[in-house]
């Protein structure tokens, strides 16, 4: 974990109430896919966590939908704005120990850690299958930035505006023997593609935060493995040791 | 060159400035930031005698210049903290540390201040009887002086270091607890734990915390801290701790007029993990653009 | 159409939107900047049997998200609110507004509420047991249960009017209180009346305050008020308004939601004087927002 | 009273820790000398209340000491900030029924409301003369405003680095029979001033303040005619029913 001063150097309505916030620093500070960022918004007391959906040594990117005061104001934030950020925060996605056809799965903004990667395991040499389940075509969002890294990118709607018609895990039922997953999206989502898949995996998870370095206690999860911090020891959450 | 050290139950303090339970783990996550032996010291995370998960999530939400908590003293028990955690810290932080402990019962106050007696890292013991995110725990102690007097007797007869009693915000007259405390033999006070409320969600129209309610802290209680701190000064001859709501080195000497004889930083650590540093850094600054040459002097000043 | 409408001890509000006494005179000050029958009421400025001065001055300071006051019941005296105050306010007040009635004893309770009974305009009596400014005043009413008792039966007896009974936060249980009101016979209660709290002034190291000490109101007390709303909610079946930090039509809701059936905009009116206005303007819309069609069918939902 | 939206169109500093910044609206909403505006600031509960220096019907000048955060902000505030103000409060100096010759006295920033007082008593004929009092050289404000308005202006200091050495007090022993006085300063000031007077005047007081336009008693003040709001009966008051 390290606090950065970065400046916005792209903020953008991608879909209605959703944005991308491109940050500058010289020091990103995400050495892994599934890190997220602790942005500090003038006049709150608690940070806003946002997972990064691309990054290079000196810039990330944050896909994020607006849904209370903190992204209202983010929303607004123009080219140039400075922020201070805690990032490189919580474990991210493991990817040395997965087969060659890993499938992702993402729902709604849970989309946005899963694209880098996305981009790691094709740049490394493995295809993944990808996923992306929204509510209706309007709320799509990176689906173009999947498809130059993939090209086996399904996309689901609930009311079939796009894509298939159905939940992520009906777009499961179309794909045999899934031997690996990785999974962001609501905790009711995840359950159900655990439940589906049967095979090992990792997921990422929401918790309300009080600090996201871990020391305030606020944001623990039972696993088997004991109590765990959603901002230290994961996000992500290896398949084997979640307790649904 | 000001001068920036106090005495708290006869330890030095290099200045008075702490961080306050709960808020700053065991030390860890802030040592990898910056070198905490800066510090004056820091009270680790509320310790019972077995492990805790403590509540459901969510545990946390936002109020205006605030926040709530119920995390309720998630913890790894005493025995762990003393072969796991304190040797931990060890390793970075070589000044003593406060020992937050919080119980059920004063058996258990007794059971894990034994436990912990012969550790030579820890330089006082933080009863916190005011932990108002358990149920039927802590804070029953902390809103009734014969009980809170009851405790602080009974963990004096075997504490082997000077006993700090943590007290509650929640009461309607905490100069009463306070004099209780000192009189049943604390060797000093601190205040204030959080502040009970509340959130509701409008989309769900449930309460925001899976508690319901939670403990209120942050800058927005600071006028409700030092008011009491002020006000137990009055009452009691003891050493006080003071927090509740600081953020600046101007809050700390504020604090410090108002009777409290060090500090502790909480909720703004979670905000900005370097404010203890950055408060100790500016504090001779700010001391003496208000022409304080000695710190100590300071302490109820106001009255 | 969304409906506003509620009722407080059998007088119906078109909205359950009042200002809250201390912060709004005696209504002239906001009449002359809209319309203010908008109101759903208001609770005049604490009246009490003499005219009072109140506090020395300084009586306001600020806080983080609140301030502080210590105005100390500042009052012409029941007669001159009767044969002044309330015949300007009829000029441009045609609803029923609240009395707010502080004292000193029981007995001066007792003779505001016989002079206060013939008056029409007058919809309900707020028996404020709770004001932190004075001493020997009204709090130590309602920090008791047994004197909150007194008050409100005594008061009962001769009130012509419903009487709401006012109480403190500054207590450990609030609800045990509330209870002993209900008990005694109190038509419904608000909460909550202000913290206490203090700043110091660190170039003169003396309290900001002539008094010392003062009231935290404002959005920093927000959940502390909810808090208290929700849990006497659960003890009392009689009405609550609720007030403390209020400042938006969502906090509005959100008090509702708690328990209160009315509520109350104190501070808010201090920094925009518009702010009940635009509150009342935006209620249908955010009611709509939550999928509220009748404001009534909220209360105590979040139970 | 009025709520007003004003934009920034002048803020600059004047002196140590001083300045000045000009205001712009449809309608400034200032009648009289005297008057104050009460201007909000994002993230504070309470206004911050400025005495007017300069007026005309869509702009009005306030001039400012920094003492804490909320002037420390506007210090800082760049010209097309928009202010949320509530304006032409306060009652502002009678200026029908004083003689010929008054005698404005101002000290530190207390020689701010005086300014728009002198300019109205000369442009109605009368001769003001002016005493204006500082610490020191460097915090003279507003000196070359008053000698447009007036020729016989003094100033002191007290530590002598210009003007007359010492306090307006002394500076007022130089000037014979004056038989009407308008003063604002600190209350200590105006206290020695109405004592060496001995004549009628008008004080402008200032008072830590809950709303500033009358209706949460947070700034009251004994008179000899009861109890007054500095906010509302005030900021001046009469001589005549002032006690000290
Ligand atoms: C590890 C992590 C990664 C996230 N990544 C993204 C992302 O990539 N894109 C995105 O749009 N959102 C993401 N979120 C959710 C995002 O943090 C919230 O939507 C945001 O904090 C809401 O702030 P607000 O002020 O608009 O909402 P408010 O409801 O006004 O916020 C009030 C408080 O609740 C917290 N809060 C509200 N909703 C959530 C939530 N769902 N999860 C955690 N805290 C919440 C806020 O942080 C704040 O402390 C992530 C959350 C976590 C924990
Ligand atoms: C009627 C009136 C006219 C004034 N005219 C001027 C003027 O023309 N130029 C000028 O520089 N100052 C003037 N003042 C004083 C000015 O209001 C304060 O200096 C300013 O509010 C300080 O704000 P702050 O946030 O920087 O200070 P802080 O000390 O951080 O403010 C904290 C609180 O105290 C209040 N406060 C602090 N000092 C004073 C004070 N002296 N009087 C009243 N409230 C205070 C603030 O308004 C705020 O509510 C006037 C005050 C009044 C009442
Ligand atoms: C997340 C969190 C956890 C806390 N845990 C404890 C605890 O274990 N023991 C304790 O005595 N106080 C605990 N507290 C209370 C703080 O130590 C402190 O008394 C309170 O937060 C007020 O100070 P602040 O406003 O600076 O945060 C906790 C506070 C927070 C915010
Ligand atoms: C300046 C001021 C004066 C007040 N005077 C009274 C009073 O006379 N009687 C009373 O019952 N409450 C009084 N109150 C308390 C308010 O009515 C209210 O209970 C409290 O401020 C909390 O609400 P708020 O946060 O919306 O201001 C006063 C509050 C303020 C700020
Ligand atoms: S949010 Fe503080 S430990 Fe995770
Ligand atoms: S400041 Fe509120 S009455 Fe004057």
């Amino acid at each position: 974990m390290e606090q950065r001063f970065f400046s916005v150097t792209e903020n953008r309505q991608i879909a209605p109430l959703r944005f991308i916030m491109k940050l500058f620093a010289e020091e990103a500070g995400i050495t892994t896919p599934g890190q997220f960022i602790n942005i500090k918004l003038e006049g709150f007391t608690l940070r806003r966590p946002f997972s990064v959906c691309e990054f290079d040594e000196n810039s990330l990117t944050v896909a994020y939908k607006v849904v209370g005061e903190g992204t209202e104001i983010m929303s607004r934030m123009g080219i140039g704005k400075k922020l201070d950020v805690l990032t490189g925060l919580g474990n991210g996605f493991d990817t040395e120990n997965c087969p060659d056809n890993p499938l992702i799965i993402g729902g709604g903004m849970g989309v946005a850690p899963l694209l880098p990667l996305c981009k790691e395991l094709s740049l490394s040499g493995k295809a993944p299958k990808v996923i992306l389940g929204f509510h209706s075509a309007e709320e799509i969002i990176l689906l173009e930035e999947y498809s130059s890294y993939c090209n086996d990118v399904t996309v689901t709607t609930s009311d079939g505006t796009a894509g298939m018609k159905g939940r992520v895990t009906d777009a499961m039922d179309e794909l045999h023997n899934c031997s690996y997953i990785f999974c962001c999206g609501s905790e009711g989502m995840m359950k159900s593609v655990f439940e589906k898949a049967k095979c090992p995996g990792q997921y990422s998870f929401e918790e309300r935060m009080g600090c996201g370095f871990g020391s305030c206690m606020g944001c623990s999860r039972k696993t088997k493995n004991g109590y765990k911090r959603v901002c230290k020891e994961g996000p992500v959450f290896d398949s084997e040791e979640i307790i649904w | 060159m000001v001068k920036t050290a106090v005495e708290l139950c006869g330890i030095t303090l290099d200045n008075p400035v702490m961080a306050a339970s709960g808020t700053f783990g065991y030390g860890a996550e802030f040592a990898e930031l910056y070198d905490i032996n800066i510090l004056g010291s820091f009270s680790f995370k509320g310790t019972t005698a077995q492990e805790r998960f403590g509540n459901p999530t969510p545990r946390i939400a936002e109020t205006s210049s605030g926040m709530l908590n119920a995390v309720g003293l998630q913890n790894p028990g005493v025995k762990k903290v003393l072969s796991h955690e304190l040797p931990e810290m060890k390793k970075f932080f070589k000044k003593k540390v406060m020992a937050n402990i919080s119980g059920f019962s004063v058996e258990e106050y007794i059971e894990i201040c034994e436990a912990l007696n012969d550790e030579e890292a820890i330089g006082w013991y933080e009863i916190n009887i005011s932990c108002p995110n358990v149920h039927g725990g802590g804070m029953a102690f902390g809103t009734d002086e014969t009980l809170a007097a009851l405790v602080t007797r009974e963990v004096k007869k075997v504490a082997k270091k000077p006993i700090i009693i943590k007290l509650s915000p929640n009461v309607t007259d905490i100069k009463k607890i306070a004099a209780a405390c000192e009189q049943a033999g604390a060797d000093g006070l601190s205040l204030i734990n959080t502040l009970m409320g509340m959130r509701i969600d409008l989309k769900t129209r449930k309460p925001l915390l899976a508690n319901r309610t939670g403990g209120l802290s942050g800058k927005a209680i600071f006028p409700v801290a030092l008011r009491m701190v002020y006000d137990v000064y009055e009452a009691v001859s003891i050493p006080i701790v003071g927090l509740g709501g600081i953020s600046s080195a101007e809050d700390v000497i504020e604090m410090m007029l108002a009777g409290a004889c060090a500090v502790q930083i909480g909720t703004a650590n979670l905000t900005d993990p370097y404010i203890c540093r950055d408060i100790i850094n500016s504090l001779p600054e700010i001391m003496e653009k208000y022409g304080i040459s000695d710190i100590k002097e300071i302490i109820g000043g106001a009255h």
